[in-house]
């Protein structure tokens, strides 16, 4: 017996005697051939007392540098929004955190009005008229649009902004590999300065699209913080990937444009369904979510009507029960892989409902105005830190496009070195880009991320421990 | 806690009015500067998102009501076949919230995430340890992601070799995620007949092992709940024809520290945190589907990986590591585990939030009290199913396949349909009413009205008697009164039988606002 | 979820089984010793305690369950009236969590506990400033502690002017706290009258006011819901003789930043946290009842008090210090507060966690918010009125007194008693089958059939049109149908009408054990 | 409105509207005379966003040394136990969170439960037949204790043991100046070492004890962690307090045998009702409640038989519904305040229901068996402990009683200092006895509790701390 098992004495004398064994190795030897039965015990530390555990797992967290120790800029996906406490209590509650898939709707409405909730939110925010009821994470949220669109269209090729987050291009060439197509990368403009650097060039990306793209995809804001023309990239895609010749029924075949979107600026910014965005996916981790060292999240997956019937993953319906009641199903689940089975629309089983749970509440939480407010309040703080830090001697934007919440800097000076440095103050200035995309064009580059919790003071602090770490460094190594 | 004080089902939009809000800004501490400066008016959105609006104390209202319209583990028996639906200890959510957990950045420098890569590369090793298979991968997110790095993987593998092998074996009995996987990697399904015995029909396996074969999928024990008594044998012809072996973790919690799949012959093995290892299911997730490989399908793991570095005295210097080791982030590096990675599933490092949870469950329990896990896993499902014959319930329920089983067991309700004219889908609905959550129903495939039932070792023995008792009671009733009172049942749910056919026909799938 | 599917009422001692455990013992590091070495025999325990033998599992289902047996604030209305049962943000439960506080042991040295002293003399000064008192002790670990606080602080004040006056005035409206209060101390309750508009009769407090009188306690607005107009002619009567004005603040919700008990003349008042500050009421528990106090009563302060001393570049060296200034526990200094202190009311210094929450609630309304809290408790009290009146409800349950109220209102269920044969208890247990909680009933004792109503200001317009409507359904039952409904309800409910009397006659107050 | 309340614009208007008013503001001049209306605001910080509160309270706990900050060794009626998670679970229920005294029997049998259950739990643990379902905390507990004495006896003295927690005594005398009756303190035998020294002195108790006397308070294990000898103290005090003449009836009037405890001893310790003890009394944080710098916890309450209709607080009884169900209500309500009101046995009425939630699971939690093996570590560690503290140079045990969980040294060497030494090297070496009780014969006390928290290697460190700190404080300030 464990403190988690409640087999006594006398049960287990009845139990083995009605099964009609004389030991529970019994069972194991009439079932398990010799030749696999371990032979020895697991090679594992001893258990231990509650309190030890936690103890030791206090003593691991107090080994890590969480963005309650430093003044952290870190984003790049992830971001350090504040999470109401109502959230926890919510998502903590017995009720929410320990059924599983609401398989059996009559003991389940609570679950599944959490998802009908959701993805009316999620709707909302996108403008698109449907949405799932959520994916594992954003990258593979992505991944999972390139499948539909090949189950949609059954074109080829994926077309990628190379602006978009790295972890995203990648995780599309692994899935890509799989669904047998092929990854072409639309360049950027140059990401030093210039007023359309760092955004996607509207050129290259027509020239990439053609009658046998699939999808094509791009960041809103991207990777480096910029604002995409969003219409323009879609307008572009619709028009390049048009099917050649265009067929009489109105080129249903036509690529999908696909949206990666950061859902906190969709209050400020012009949502995907409001510029010619086919399918909207994104991390949906800055909507009520932990940081959680980058999971478990949700991944954003909304789509025009018309996808509906290919869409991935769980999907809430509402109905009416027999005596007319209004009730929730899970619904459209021919699409899903425990009945479609090697023809699903894709083989996710286990999803993120606790997390898209935070996520709806979190949307309620910050609510019709909030979301417009926060997103002004993230413009305001994130305008004034841009301008703060390239003011700095040696540090410049890396590209002058519109921002929302998040900016690209270049440093005249080894990034590595200069965060350490700040590190040593308290300051986490944010990402180190090149060590992340590996691109040679990206060296100097720092991605600074603002949220609601990084105050001006924060910011002022920033820009004092990074221009003196700047300024140490250029003198340390001589330009 | 009574039908009229349970709330309706108006969402969280039909609710609130105009300024309602329980979101306060935090103040504009910065200098104003004019909108289009900001944000040029061409970016700005058109339309406001219509969230709802809603105060602090509506929106607490709101969701604990809704939250009592499900039932929950903690508040029941949830026998759910595949599911292992165990006790989820609480301690796991508090270390699980501690800020240096659940605060950290995924793109914290790895020497300051030491605590986070440590642990994560503790549960490497315990994992590894527990599949038998020496390299460990913690980045799926559930157990078909996990399956789906793993065909990848054989494929990887094949193709390194030059080999285009396109057919995947699965059973009949194989869960959904398996062939869907298949698929969605590019690779075709081949299906396994099922032998008498419940296990894989090792003439048809032979049949069908061929080299365009690059994987055969199992659980075992498979979805029967049963141990395949051929194991080594299929082993052996699988990898006869140069084909992988991978295994669907969802059974394991019937073999920790019994029986390891490396040592049956597996490759590729992936767990599922959320079920042998107590990540809370959610209502559906988060979980966590990491994988276990043999050596030579280490090469093509996902990056990164969490490895440990001995450092010496330079090292050590910065505190921040421990015992003169250093964990890190490893992309790959020449000749080692990755260096021919598929690449990512996806974002960051994995589930971590979901890593800790299982870690410490790991470490609370030990190589004792794991194998205690499937112990008391399996005799309690025995004990059920024994229990259930001496009740009688066995003659309209018999079990499919064999006399034992391991962790789990397949009913069929074929004999009760034809006595009873009730079908499973009804003495499912009918034990909502008495209180429990029904087992697995309609699956596997290929058993009649299929009831699979997954006790799982924190239940005790007193709640395996009761629901024991409400399936004898359920058949007795419908034996008595005829069946239309399981036909209509639930009556006392929240809502009763849905219908699901008018949902799918005109899907209304988010709320209609104004 | 449903009457089925409720858990049993079984309690956790009549679950589990031999030797089953959810602890486990750390190991024992130190060496062995013999039992007798440890603890002589003579002093061991003879029997075990036959605490309850289960697993964890078992545990959190056995009180998962028989929580979802209560109703409670986050899932329903309730109006229950002097209790101000408003929402109690979640914010607070995290930040009293935090380890810096919740881990905090009492005795640590006041300078390795300056955040703690900090919030304690900051919420000090807030409720100072929102009582119009210039003194404060958070020692009082609830309303009645508090009462007993002041009734001993008035005690001492007489008794250093060299006076033994045995006598406090309480009206006939007053909680049953007061009285228990004034004999617990030693002196003796006189009984005040009121008058028609439902305020202190002032004739019969000039009658009674006299050299005797040691304090008036008063609840100010009274326990009918009214703000007594009288209240400065009251205060200058009482003062006149020469006795002190004890404010009961359980009914502050009503005047937060609109009226001062201090302003009105009030010598002393208690705060009940758990009411007015959202400190969650637990069940019945815990609560934290702070006191206000003039100049003239701050010497006999309970000690320690929390004082905040100005540190020049010294005391500041150490780190410890915030701008300056550093926080310490006074044991009374000569003169000041505290230094003829009636000594100690309990261990410690008061329910910190509860202080903790208090102060993150102010701290979030801050000044306007507050007045806010008032305002909106004193509106939808009166719309609630006005709405029952709408409704004709009026008609059967008559507003006690008076026109208009503040946060609450008393209605009086006399004429509904005799129009419809149904009685106040009746219409409260009725109420619960339509999923709200009722109103305190019959209290004050002074009206009929009392409903006391307080909806408090964090309820919805649309809240409290149901439940108006609710009261309306009812009442119109019983005229349809007569009174046997109402008489027979609660019929949803876990358990319907409980046998009071046998339970006290033959009292079972603890679960027999075999 | 706040983010708490809900009042729309419409909703103002139409409740105006209904009410017959124009504004809110009417509703006050219309009530509130206008002396006593506040013509300002009040002088407050303004409010804040959820975060900011967050923050400020996050900054202040920083400012705390907790137990989780140090090894420390404070106890003295509050202790640093191991509270396990599944406590907090059920105490942030909001079934059990956020409802009040359970005044609605029919939708409050959760609660009831708890109380029914915790008081089975308490005479249990006690050995005594009746139990409340808690009162405040421990000090307290003993001053009601002395009222329910009054209003059984009449008497007017109250006998205390001087080895009780100096806090104990102090609102012992707080209450009973209100109650009229006299505090008698008994000295103990001189605290410097020798057998007995740290104990209630017998023959000194044994005097103070007359027909008078309401009652006699002692605690077990005392203030200063010796045990005492319960049978003894409680025998000598029927005796000398039996009614002078010996009533016909038995002497039902004898003074009240008052035991304080620390209910985590009660594994292995004696329990009241086995050793002539009419009501313990005591301090229940030790069950599964936080430290909370003092607060909230509970006070534990139980007696024999004949005093439960004279118990303050809320008792939970057992009874059946109109349907024979079986179900809880309050009972005995005739004794509270609020039937009974100037003649109740308390003016209780908000008590600590949610920590008596806690105590129950806790005791459920450690269950049968692990009480007694709790017991027992704390036993061998605080033996232990004494050896190899009271082995180091200047440091002697105050009294040489058995022990429990608590031990009292003497340091030849400033307590103060000491400690302050120890804290600068992460040890907070315990209680300094006479800053608590400021006694003279106290000098040098300090008073260290062992939990099962501290560990071998806690209690090693704490010894070359302490051995350093008083080496180092005998070498500055020469003896
Ligand atoms: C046998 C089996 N395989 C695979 C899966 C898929 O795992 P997941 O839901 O974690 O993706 C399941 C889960 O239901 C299962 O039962
Ligand atoms: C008017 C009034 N006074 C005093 C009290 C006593 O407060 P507490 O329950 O905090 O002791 C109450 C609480 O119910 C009350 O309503």
């Amino acid at each position: 017996m464990t403190r988690y098992t409640a087999t006594t004495a006398d049960d287990l004398a009845e139990m083995l005697d009605a099964i009609g064994v004389d030991s529970i190795g019994e069972l194991f030897e009439r079932q398990v051939p010799p030749g696999v039965r371990l032979s020895r015990a697991l090679a594992l530390a001893p258990g231990m007392p509650e309190q030890d555990v936690f103890a030791h797992l206090r003593d691991l967290a107090a080994r890590n540098v969480s963005a309650d120790d430093e003044v952290s800029f870190l984003g790049a996906g992830m971001y350090d929004h504040y999470v109401p406490a109502l959230i926890d209590m919510l998502m903590e509650r017995s009720e929410f955190l320990t059924p599983y898939t609401p398989y059996q709707p009559e003991i389940s409405q609570g679950g599944l009005q959490v998802m009908f909730e959701y993805q009316t939110a999620i709707c909302e925010l996108t403008a698109l008229p449907v949405s799932n009821a959520s994916v594992y994470e954003g990258p593979s949220a992505a991944a999972a649009a390139a499948y539909m669109a090949k189950l949609h269209n059954g074109r080829s090729r994926l077309v990628v902004s190379a602006a978009m987050h790295p972890h995203t291009i990648q995780t599309l060439r692994t899935y890509a590999h799989g669904y047998g197509m092929e990854v072409v990368e639309v360049p950027m403009r140059g990401t030093h300065a210039g007023l359309d650097a760092g955004t996607t060039e509207l050129e290259a990306w027509r020239a990439a699209i053609d009658s046998d793209t699939s999808a094509a995809f791009f960041a809103q804001p991207n990777f480096y913080g910029a604002v995409e023309d969003a219409d323009a990239l879609s307008a572009a895609a619709k028009a390049a990937g048009a099917a050649d010749p265009v067929r009489a029924d109105g080129d249903d075949r036509a690529p999908l444009v696909v949206c990666q979107v950061d859902p906190i600026t969709l209050g400020v910014l012009r949502a995907p369904g409001e510029c010619g965005v086919d399918v909207a996916v994104g991390e949906g981790q800055p909507l009520g979510n932990r940081l959680d060292f980058g999971g478990p999240s949700l991944g954003l997956f909304a789509a025009r009507e018309v996808y509906l019937r290919r869409m991935p993953g769980r999907i809430a319906g509402e109905t009416v029960d027999v005596d007319g009641k209004r009730g929730f199903v899970l619904t459209l689940q021919t699409r899903e892989q425990h009945i479609r089975r090697e023809r699903a629309t894709s083989n996710i089983c286990t999803s993120q409902a606790l997390n898209a749970l935070g996520a709806v509440v979190y949307l309620a939480w910050l609510g019709r105005e909030g979301i417009v407010e926060l997103g002004e309040l993230l413009l305001a703080r994130t305008h004034y830190a841009r301008r703060q830090l390239t003011a700095i001697d040696g540090v410049h934007a890396l590209h002058e496009r519109p921002v929302v919440r998040e900016f690209a800097l270049r440093l005249e000076a080894d990034v590595a070195t200069v965060r350490a440095r700040c590190a040593r103050a308290g300051v986490n200035p944010g990402v180190d880009i090149q060590a992340l995309t590996g691109r040679e064009q990206d060296r100097g580059g720092l991605l600074v991320a603002i949220t609601e919790r990084r105050t001006r003071a924060d910011i002022d602090r920033l820009r004092d421990v990074l221009a003196a770490a700047v300024a140490a460094e250029r003198e340390a190594v001589p330009a | 806690m009574s039908t009229s004080m349970s709330p309706s089902s108006d969402t969280i939009f039909q609710k609130g009015g105009p300024g309602r809000r329980a979101f306060v800004c935090p103040e504009l501490d910065v200098p104003a500067a004019d909108a289009e400066t900001l944000l040029p008016a061409r970016f700005r959105r058109l339309e406001p998102a219509r969230l709802p609006e809603v105060s602090e104390p509506e929106i607490v209202r709101h969701y604990v009501g809704i939250s009592k319209r499900n039932f929950d583990l903690d508040s029941g028996f949830y026998p759910l076949g595949s599911c292992t639906m165990k006790h989820n200890p609480r301690l796991h959510e508090r270390v699980a919230a501690l800020p240096g957990h659940a605060r950290l950045h995924p793109l914290q420098d790895p020497e300051r995430a030491q605590g986070a890569l440590q642990l994560m590369w503790n549960l490497q090793e315990a994992l590894a340890e527990i599949a038998g298979l020496p390299h460990v991968s913690l980045q799926p997110s559930a157990g078909s992601h996990g399956e789906l790095a793993g065909v990848m993987l054989t494929r990887a593998f094949h193709e390194d070799r030059g080999q285009r092998r396109h057919k995947v074996l699965t059973p009949d009995t194989a869960h959904g995620t398996n062939p869907a996987t298949v698929t969605m990697a590019g690779l075709e399904v081949v299906k396994l007949a099922t032998d008498a015995a419940g296990g894989i029909d090792v003439d048809d396996l032979r049949a069908k092992a061929d080299a365009d074969v690059a994987c055969l999928m199992l659980t075992n024990p498979n979805t029967l709940g049963l141990f395949d008594q051929n194991i080594e044998q299929i082993a052996a012809l699988v990898h006869g024809v140069g084909a992988t072996l991978y295994y669907d973790g969802a059974n394991l919690n019937a073999v920790i520290g019994i029986s390891r799949p490396g040592d049956m012959g597996f490759d590729i093995v992936h767990f599922n945190l959320h079920k042998s290892f107590t990540q809370p299911h959610g209502g559906g997730g988060p979980g966590s589907g990491p994988i276990a490989v043999s050596e030579r399908i280490a090469a093509f793991l996902p990056t990164p990986l969490v490895v440990r570095r001995e450092v010496g005295a330079h090292g050590a210097e910065n505190g921040a590591s421990l015992s003169g080791a250093r964990f890190d982030l490893d992309y790959g590096s020449a000749g080692g585990a990755g260096s021919r990675s598929i690449g990512r599933l996806r974002g960051f490092h994995g589930n971590y939030g979901c890593l800790v949870r299982a870690y410490a469950y790991i470490r609370s329990l030990g190589a004792e009290g794991l194998r205690d896990v499937s112990e008391t896993a399996v005799l309690n499902a025995n004990y059920l199913l024994a229990r259930l014959a001496q009740l009688g319930v066995a003659e309209h329920l018999p079990l499919a396949y064999g006399e034992l089983c391991m962790h789990e067991f397949v009913l069929s309700g074929g004999p009760m349909k034809r006595a009873l004219q009730i079908q499973t889908l009804d003495l499912a609905k009918r034990l909502l009413d008495f209180g429990f959550h029904p087992p697995t129903v309609y699956f596997p495939l290929l058993v009649e009205e299929a009831l699979m039932v997954e006790p799982t070792e924190t239940e005790t023995k007193e709640t395996l008697d009761a629901f024991a008792e409400a399936l004898a009671a359920i058949l007795a009733e419908a034996a008595e009164q005829g069946p239309e009172v399981a036909r209509g049942a639930p009556y006392t749910t929240p809502v009763r039988r849905l219908d699901e056919v008018a949902a799918a026909k005109r899907p209304v799938i988010r709320q209609a606002l104004t």
